[in-house]
């Protein structure tokens, strides 16, 4: 660290913001496992703090001109160079505010939603280190350390989603999510590794800088970029590791709305605008990213038109989202991948904390279930899922819409129209899905009494948890509201990032923005004729045909197909094999040389055993032996 | 006799404190089985003391050999008692120190042969302490033998599961590297005509020819290396981990393979530098190999016991692969991934022994949910298998990251395999994790206690050293440096 | 030497052999005995071949020494087979052959098949 | 003649007549005679002590006394006083034989102390042959006579035959050399070098030596012998009897000296097979003293490595191996004889449950295994280092490591016998074995013992370098 870190405030600011809540985490860990509310109040601030340090850091440096670095060194072997710091710049400062107030706004949730259960003091650990990873992650001045905390929200990533480990099925979730993103992770640091050898060292700024194609052959930045993709992939729950996203919805539903929505799998794409500059130079890897993209994105878009779990349904438009993202990065647009993962962060977080909400009252994930039991008293929330839901979907004047119709002019500049037509076939498809369970939930067949159960809790105290948690709902509902109109200060603040840089600039295509609301709408319409009108049987078009539906439902098929490569190549196949090998092979060998040996050794008793006069001839013979020795 | 002390002699009295405590051990009554497990405590305690002291007081601007001891010992065949620390040995005596103390906590509640249980497992931590410090062949090869031989008793008589076989096999196993040391080790001091077994006079360039070193280091290589479980001797460690009790399991695995790794590095890489250019690309077949097999047959263990015996192979495929690249990095990444290794399956093993003392089962199958029952034991053992699968933060991943670095620069094929058994090694830990810990809870376990404050300092302390080092890397590189940087400066090119 | 060197080496080996026949085929203790005592003669003739040879008293010295050694060995061998025909009423070799019961080693092979 | 170089030969051969003349009146009084043999026996040692220094030589030259033979009838004195020390229950001879016992181990000693200092084929020949016909006897006296007499029998008719070759062979040597002193031959050998009558007769004149030290294929008495005999008897030729042997074959290698491939090709062909049969037929093996005959077998194996380094280093490991086979090797016996007090033989079963039945023996026991199969920082490592080293130094690399693949295999039977007595559970509970005070004393003194000439053993060395120079 630089030795004036305690006078230079914008470091210490950010020191303090990012270390917080890491110090919270030893602090509940070590001490105040047993006293939840000092854990919460503890968390709560830090929260707090990393939020205020954001903000400040984000205002300090509005208008920054050049990114500022610094770094210390951390670890030093041979010639390998691993320094511990800080970088600031727009892309950086802009995903640190969004970690920081969504992160706030969630802890806050959870005070309510989390209320009463008995690992509350370790979810606010947890939350707290998952907090201080990401931040640390955003703020990365070297591949290596953002490769660290990239694992290490991974692995916070996996205690909040297997939180309640006693269901089985949650450990189980977590489990995979930690293993398929390490699949991706492996193929990450095989690339980092790869810009280390020719590079020297990992520092972001100069890999993003022109000279690496000079240092590098083309051939191996294409190689390294497409693995460090592989870990996007991984991270982003992108084809083809995209199975994990959905189980991951076993954590609580605050963990969902901060980890597997708005902040820890949109770290893949920020990777992807960190080394921004760095994939342009290899059109290969763009357009595979271009296509990995579309493709997450039209397949998450068809399992979540089919899909009866709410949660699940958000995690499909994570993924497609996500998708969205990547095609507008890949497409060339910065700003369109920073701006939609901004505002998906407000939205998604929205939907998913209504969810929570939802979740929390009713005890079932079941959309039609849910509907049954009558979401639709619960107004405040009702209100804010339709409202995210109509960001999603791509509606004016909502968020959504505007930071969708950037990627869209994006791909619109690119030769091929195919890219665009998939997108636009996209926006439908979102607001087809979004809208769904809106309706479904809106107008369900038969409502129960209207006082059997009323939309605010009763009590007192679960009146202060319902008001704790739709707090939070609104702000986030405003943010949803609000940050579309935000859409030119951000361009001019993202502007001062990788200036060098010349990319294509999207047409600017006066049509697109109505045809994308047309197609919206017609989305919203086609779900309103199948679920919200009156008397609609309430089944989409895609179920009328069970085999598809099926195959959507079962994400096709492509978790089947991993568990069985599991079960049958990797379980039963080489790892039996090589088990059998230890066994059988090795250790028969080990066994049978003792065996062998012991054999022999009855054989030399035997030689030992004979009558004298047999020793006598042995004694003779094998002087005759010897003797011959000499002859010879 | 001429004796040279470069100052108070440490090294020594590390020796002495366990001579002493195995003395005390002797001398207590069998039936004042406290007594003795305290007087196991304190010196061993004692021994942590020096080795931390030693580790903080050694002068890292300086390097180098420090805390010299010299006392000739045989004079017409130049064998002296050399002990001497550098970069390479202080993480080990300290492991070892780490190990040995928590190790005697571990068995704290052990209440069969108390007595001869502790003066075994002191014979066998003086034989290791011993080899790590020590500067003279001889001396070396003895020490080696003197921490084996503890282990076939150690085994068999407190062990569980097919203790018998295991105890044999690991013992003629082990024994049959030595046999391959000696004639090496004594091949050296003919060759050398320096009539000397001190290896820093012995390691000086140019005393042993290529044909020699290459000759030498082979036996020497596979020797020392059967002892880390290198692949395909491997199959040794996980039969004779599961059978061994706790704290034998634990210096087994943490400490006793670190001894061949060990002497790899201090005899056969230091002596025959040659050799081991010349041999590299085996080393780092058979590690490599070892790294992804161990992972894989790890995966289908069902014994809790047996997946962390799989995983040090895996794990000490590691070092070899470290050991095996010729850089800087990778011997500064495979010693502290010695390091770290050992006290990562301390702590597994520690965990363990008390899940096992609990439950009476290490059947990944017949346990489960055990996080509800026993949090504060279950978290123990998943900070270490985090460490296992190489989670920043502990001490663990930044041991890999200097050893993946090192072999992806060097072969890069065989490396890339390497990494991949990262996510195998995720995989089957976090199998084991979940089918233990995570899940309802069994009601068998129900009434269990978790792990008292007084027992839980053994894992308290291993879990903090992991974090410690995780967090502040720098602490050990940099000792690991001042060892391994001047010995590539002299290596001749 | 009135018969060359070469010749007496023949003979004493030739002596020497149908010593050790005799010692190694017949089923009796004596005979055994007396065939060891040819195999000595055997030897004796060889010393005397060399004493003549190198002109030396020495190798007659030999001579004498072994017979002296030779009664003194079969008094001991006497006393041992006459013994032992008391015990066991034979002097058949075959009969003293019940130490080595042949080891099992089944136990132990177990064991380490385990 | 200075009648003053024989003393100690004199007092042990006085001694034993004395009790020669004592068995054949008065009646048998087993205490008294016991104390009377245990005090001669260390007075012995004393006065062999006394006379270490001593130098010249008897007979005509046919007898050297000079460091070497001091040293190893020191060796030999106290391998007698130590055999003596536990033959306090004499349970496996009857009572009217016990002074008869005593006459012929003092003779025996006499006869080994002769052969160590001879020099001469005649002197060689003739202290061979009484000490193997006082054996011979020995291991008859028996009480179970089935057991004696047939190792008797055999050991008997298997020395005769070996000793006729031996005798054969010296007369082939003396016929195409003309010398019967060993200098001569060093003289004269070099000249004879590709003399195949020479060769063949070297070879058989070693073969009364390696019948002696049971090598290969001269070990056939060894199993049977020792199990036959009663355990103190096999005490005694697995000590005494190893040492004399030793000692000569040293005297006649390093007269043979260097120069001689063929002959150390073959002392290297029979060393390997010897130690390779020994180890692997004591594998099977369940009786202790059959187990420690094979043993034996196998040690004598790595004693030819020594002695065919044919170098200072060789041959002073193989002085200091011997010191310390008379020091492990007595000490299992100990074990036996005290664990079989009934003087019947001991099956490795029977140690079961000794680490309760007296933790003492049962260390004894350990460290003596250990020690016989070279684990540092046992007396048994340290001489094969020494012998390993001098091997290396001539570059018979292989050889080591064969011998090392060797001493793997014989921990095996080695654990078993730790294993039995640390291990297994009797079958019916079994008293605690109390042993006097002396034999505790001496039991620690020799654990002691062996654990600080492995780990500080460079007096030893000292002494048998010392000892090696007279041979140079």
């Amino acid at each position: 660290m630089a030795s004036c870190w305690i006078e230079n405030s914008t470091l210490l600011t950010a020191i303090v913001g990012t270390w917080a809540p890491f110090v919270t985490f030893v602090l509940i860990m070590l001490f105040t496992r047993h006293r939840p509310k000092t854990s919460a109040g503890l968390s709560l601030a830090s929260a707090t703090v990393s939020l205020a340090s954001a903000l400040v850091l984000l205002g300090g440096h509005w208008n920054l001109q050049r990114p500022l670095e610094y770094t210390g060194r951390w670890l030093v072997s041979g010639d390998i160079y691993i320094p511990f710091g800080y970088l600031l710049d727009p892309v950086s400062l802009l995903m640190l505010t969004v970690v920081a107030i969504i992160g706030f706004l969630v802890q806050f949730y959870s005070l309510g939603y989390m209320a009463g259960d008995p690992g509350f003091s370790r979810y606010f650990a947890l939350m707290s280190l998952f907090l201080w990873s990401m931040m640390c992650l955003t703020i990365s001045p070297t591949l290596f350390q953002l490769y660290i905390f990239w694992e290490l929200v991974g692995l916070s990533s996996y205690f909040l989603i297997g939180f309640w480990y006693e269901k089985f099925s949650a450990g189980q979730a977590g489990k995979k999510a930690f293993v398929m993103t390490r699949l991706g992770d492996v193929a990450m640091f095989l690339g980092v590794l790869l810009i280390l050898l020719h590079l020297g060292n990992l520092n972001i700024l100069e890999i993003d800088s022109p000279k690496i194609v000079g240092l590098m052959p083309p051939e191996m930045l294409t190689l390294a970029a497409l693995l460090i993709f592989g870990g996007i992939i991984g991270k982003s729950a992108q084809f083809p590791l995209l199975t994990w996203l959905p189980d991951a919805m076993q954590g609580p539903s605050p963990v969902s709305a901060l980890l597997h929505s708005s902040t820890m799998v949109a770290a893949g794409v920020y990777l992807f605008e960190r080394l921004f500059p760095f994939f342009l130079f290899s059109s290969t890897a763009t357009t595979v990213g271009l296509a990995i993209g579309t493709i997450s994105m039209l397949l998450a878009s068809t399992m979540a038109m089919v899909s009866r779990d709410i949660k699940q349904i958000w995690a499909y438009s994570t993924i497609s989202q996500l998708g969205f993202m990547l095609m507008g990065l890949d497409a060339g647009g910065l700003f369109a991948g920073a701006f939609h993962l901004t505002t998906h962060a407000a939205f998604k977080a929205l939907l998913f904390l209504c969810a929570g909400v939802f979740i929390h009252q009713y005890g079932t994930n079941d959309i039609y279930d849910l509907a049954a039991k009558g979401t639709r008293r619960m107004r405040v929330p009702m209100l804010c899922t339709i409202i995210g839901a109509g960001a999603l979907a791509g509606l004016p004047p909502l968020s959504g819409f505007f930071s969708k119709e950037v990627i869209l002019a994006k791909l619109a500049g690119l030769p091929n129209p195919i890219w665009l037509v998939a997108a636009l076939l996209g926006v439908f498809l979102t607001a087809y899905y979004a809208f769904r369970p809106i309706f479904i939930m809106l107008f369900p067949p038969s409502l129960p009494a209207a006082n059997a159960s009323n939309a605010a809790p009763e009590g007192t105290r679960h009146r202060l948890l319902y008001r704790i948690m739709v707090g939070p709902l609104v702000i986030l509902a405003g943010a949803t509201v609000a940050l579309g109109f935000l859409q030119t200060p951000l361009r001019n603040f993202l502007a001062g990032q990788y200036t060098g840089l010349t990319t294509a600039g999207g047409a600017h295509l006066g049509w697109l923005p109505y045809v994308t609301s047309l197609l919206a709408t017609g989305g919203v319409a086609l779900t309103w004729w199948e679920f919200g009108r009156p008397g609609a049987r309430q089944t989409g078009f895609v179920d009328g045909i069970p085999v598809i539906a099926r195959f959507f439902a079962e994400r096709w098929y492509l978790d089947r197909l991993y568990r069985a490569i599991l079960d049958h190549a990797v379980d039963r196949g080489i790892s039996a094999v090589l088990a059998q090998n230890d066994t059988r092979v090795i250790d028969g060998s080990i066994d049978g040389i003792s065996r062998g040996t012991v054999l022999a050794g009855r054989l030399a008793a035997l030689i030992n055993a004979g009558m004298i006069q047999y020793r006598l001839l042995m004694i003779f013979a094998a002087t005759v032996l010897l003797s011959l020795y000499f002859f010879f | 006799m001429h004796m040279e002390f470069a100052s108070f002699p440490y090294l020594s009295s590390i020796l002495a404190a366990c001579l002493l405590g195995f003395g005390a051990i002797l001398l207590i009554p069998a039936r004042h089985t406290m007594l003795i497990r305290y007087v196991s405590a304190v010196f061993s305690g004692i021994t942590l003391i020096i080795t931390l002291y030693l580790f903080c007081a050694y002068d890292k601007r300086v390097g180098g050999l420090q805390f010299v001891e010299k006392v000739p010992w045989i004079p017409p065949l130049g064998i002296q008692y050399f002990n001497g620390a550098d970069g390479f040995s202080l993480p080990n005596l300290l492991l070892t120190g780490l190990v040995f103390f928590t190790g005697v906590l571990t068995m704290w509640r052990m209440e069969t042969r108390v007595k001869e249980f502790f003066a075994l497992y002191f014979v066998l931590v003086t034989g290791v302490f011993g080899l790590f410090m020590s500067m003279d062949l001889f001396f070396l090869f003895v020490w080696y033998d003197v921490s084996l031989i503890p282990m076939y008793l150690l085994i068999a008589v407190w062990g569980t599961t097919r203790k018998e076989y295991a105890a044999m096999k690991l013992t003629l196993f082990l024994l049959a590297g030595s046999a391959l040391i000696l004639p090496a080790t004594i091949y050296l001091f003919v060759q050398s005509g320096l009539n000397t077994f001190d290896i820093v006079a012995l390691m000086q360039p140019g005393t042993f020819g290529e044909s020699q070193q290459k000759f030498a280091f082979i036996f020497l290589y596979l020797g020392f290396g059967i002892l880390a479980g290198v692949w395909p001797f491997h199959t040794w460690s996980p039969i004779g981990h599961v059978a061994a009790p706790h704290a034998v399991s634990m210096v087994h695995a943490g400490v006793l393979m670190k001894i061949g790794a060990f002497g790899i590095l201090r005899v056969a890489i230091f002596l025959c530098p040659q050799g081991w250019q010349h041999w590299s690309q085996l080393m780092a077949l058979l590690a490599a190999i070892g790294i992804i097999y161990g992972a894989l047959v790890g995966l289908r263990q069902t014994d809790l016991k047996y997946v962390i015996g799989y995983s040090s192979v895996s794990h000490m495929g590691i070092v070899g692969l470290g050991l095996s690249t010729l850089t800087v990095d990778g011997l500064n990444g495979a010693v502290f991934q010695m390091f770290a290794h050992g006290v990562m399956t301390a702590l597994l093993f520690s965990s363990v022994g008390y899940i096992y003392d609990q439950t009476h089962t290490k059947s990944v199958a017949e346990l489960g949910g055990l996080s509800r029952t026993m949090p504060v034991a279950s978290s123990y053992f998943i900070v270490a298998a985090l460490a296992g699968m190489g989670v920043p933060g502990l001490a663990n991943f930044w041991a890999e990251l200097l050893v993946f670095i090192a072999a992806f620069k060097v072969y890069p094929l065989r490396g890339v395999l390497a990494i991949a058994a990262l996510v195998v090694s995720a995989l089957f830990m976090l199998r084991v994790v979940q089918r233990t810990f995570y899940g309802p809870e069994k009601e068998k376990y129900a009434r269990l206690s978790d792990v008292p404050f007084g027992l839980g300092i053994p894992r308290m302390i291993l879990a903090v050293v992991l974090l410690l080092f995780g967090l502040f890397p720098s602490l050990m590189v940099d000792m690991i440096e001042t060892a391994s940087i001047p010995f590539f400066n002299g290596l001749p090119r | 030497m009135i018969v060359p060197f070469g010749h007496v080496i023949v003979l004493a080996g030739a002596l020497f052999l149908l010593g050790i026949t005799c010692a190694v085929c017949r089923r009796n203790l004596i005979m055994v005995v007396l065939g060891v005592e040819i195999m000595l003669n055997a030897a004796s003739i060889i010393f005397l071949a060399g004493a003549l040879r190198w002109f030396s008293m020495e190798g007659q010295v030999f001579v004498v020494m072994v017979l002296a050694i030779a009664a003194t060995e079969v008094a001991i061998g006497l006393a041992l087979i006459v013994y032992a025909y008391r015990r066991t009423g034979s002097v058949d070799p075959i009969n003293f052959n019940c130490l080595n019961e042949q080891p099992t080693g089944s136990q132990l092979a177990g064991f380490i098949r385990e | 003649m200075n009648w003053l170089l024989f003393t100690p030969e004199i007092y042990y051969l006085l001694v034993s007549l004395l009790f020669l003349g004592a068995s054949m009146g008065g009646r048998a009084t087993p205490g008294t005679d016991y104390i009377a043999a245990l005090s001669a026996a260390a007075v012995g040692m004393a006065v062999t002590a006394a006379a270490v220094k001593l130098e010249g030589s008897l007979f005509a030259g046919s007898y050297r006394i000079d460091l070497l033979s001091q040293v190893f009838k020191v060796i030999l004195s106290s391998a007698l006083f130590l055999v003596l020390c536990i033959c306090a229950q004499l349970n496996g001879i009857r009572e009217r034989h016990r002074r008869d016992f005593y006459c012929l181990l003092f003779l025996c000693t006499v006869a080994m102390m002769m052969l160590v200092s001879s020099v001469h084929l005649i002197s060689i020949y003739l202290s061979l042959e009484l000490s193997s016909y006082s054996l011979y006897v020995l291991v008859a006296l028996r009480k179970n006579a089935n057991l004696g007499l047939e190792a008797g029998i055999k050991y008997f008719i298997i020395g005769i035959f070996a000793s006729a070759m031996m005798f054969f062979g010296m007369g082939m040597v003396y016929a195409s050399t003309g010398a019967g002193y060993l200098e001569e031959l060093t003289e004269v050998l070099p000249g004879f070098v590709h003399d195949p009558l020479l060769m063949l007769g070297l070879l058989l004149t070693l073969s009364g030596f390696f019948f002696k030290l049971a090598v290969f294929p001269f070990h056939f008495w060894a199993p049977d012998v020792y199990q036959g005999s009663m355990n103190q008897v096999a005490a005694y030729i697995a000590t005494a009897s190893k040492v004399a042997a030793i000692g000569i074959l040293l005297r006649v290698i390093a007269v043979l000296g260097e120069g001689n491939a063929y002959l150390i090709q073959v002392l290297a062909v029979l060393s390997i097979v010897s130690m390779t049969l020994g180890n692997l037929a004591a594998i099977v093996e369940h009786d202790v003293k059959r187990l420690l005959a094979y043993s034996t077998i196998a040690h004598a194996g790595y004693v030819l490595i020594g002695v065919l380094s044919a170098s200072a280093g060789g041959y002073s490991g193989t002085v200091f191996y011997a010191m310390a086979l008379l020091l492990m090797k007595f000490t299992v016996f100990l074990v036996v004889v005290q664990v079989a007090s009934a003087g019947g033989n001991l099956r490795i079963e029977q140690l079961a449950g000794l680490h309760r039945r007296s933790p003492l023996l049962a260390m004894a026991l350990l460290v003596a295994a250990f020690s016989l199969a070279g684990i540092p920082p046992t007396v048994g490592f340290t001489g094969k280092f020494l012998v390993f080293t001098a091997a290396m130094q001539k570059g018979y690399f292989t050889l080591v490591l064969i011998g090392m693949i060797n001493v793997v295999i014989s921990l095996y039977y080695y654990l078993m016998m730790v294993r039995a007595a640390y291990l297994l559970k009797p079958d019916e509970a079994l008293p605690d074995l109390h042993l006097s005070l002396p034999l505790r004393t001496l039991t620690g003194a020799l654990v002691a013992l062996m654990l600080v000439a492995g780990s500080f053993p460079y007096p030893f060395i000292q002494a048998a370098n010392a000892a090696v120079r007279a041979l140079m």
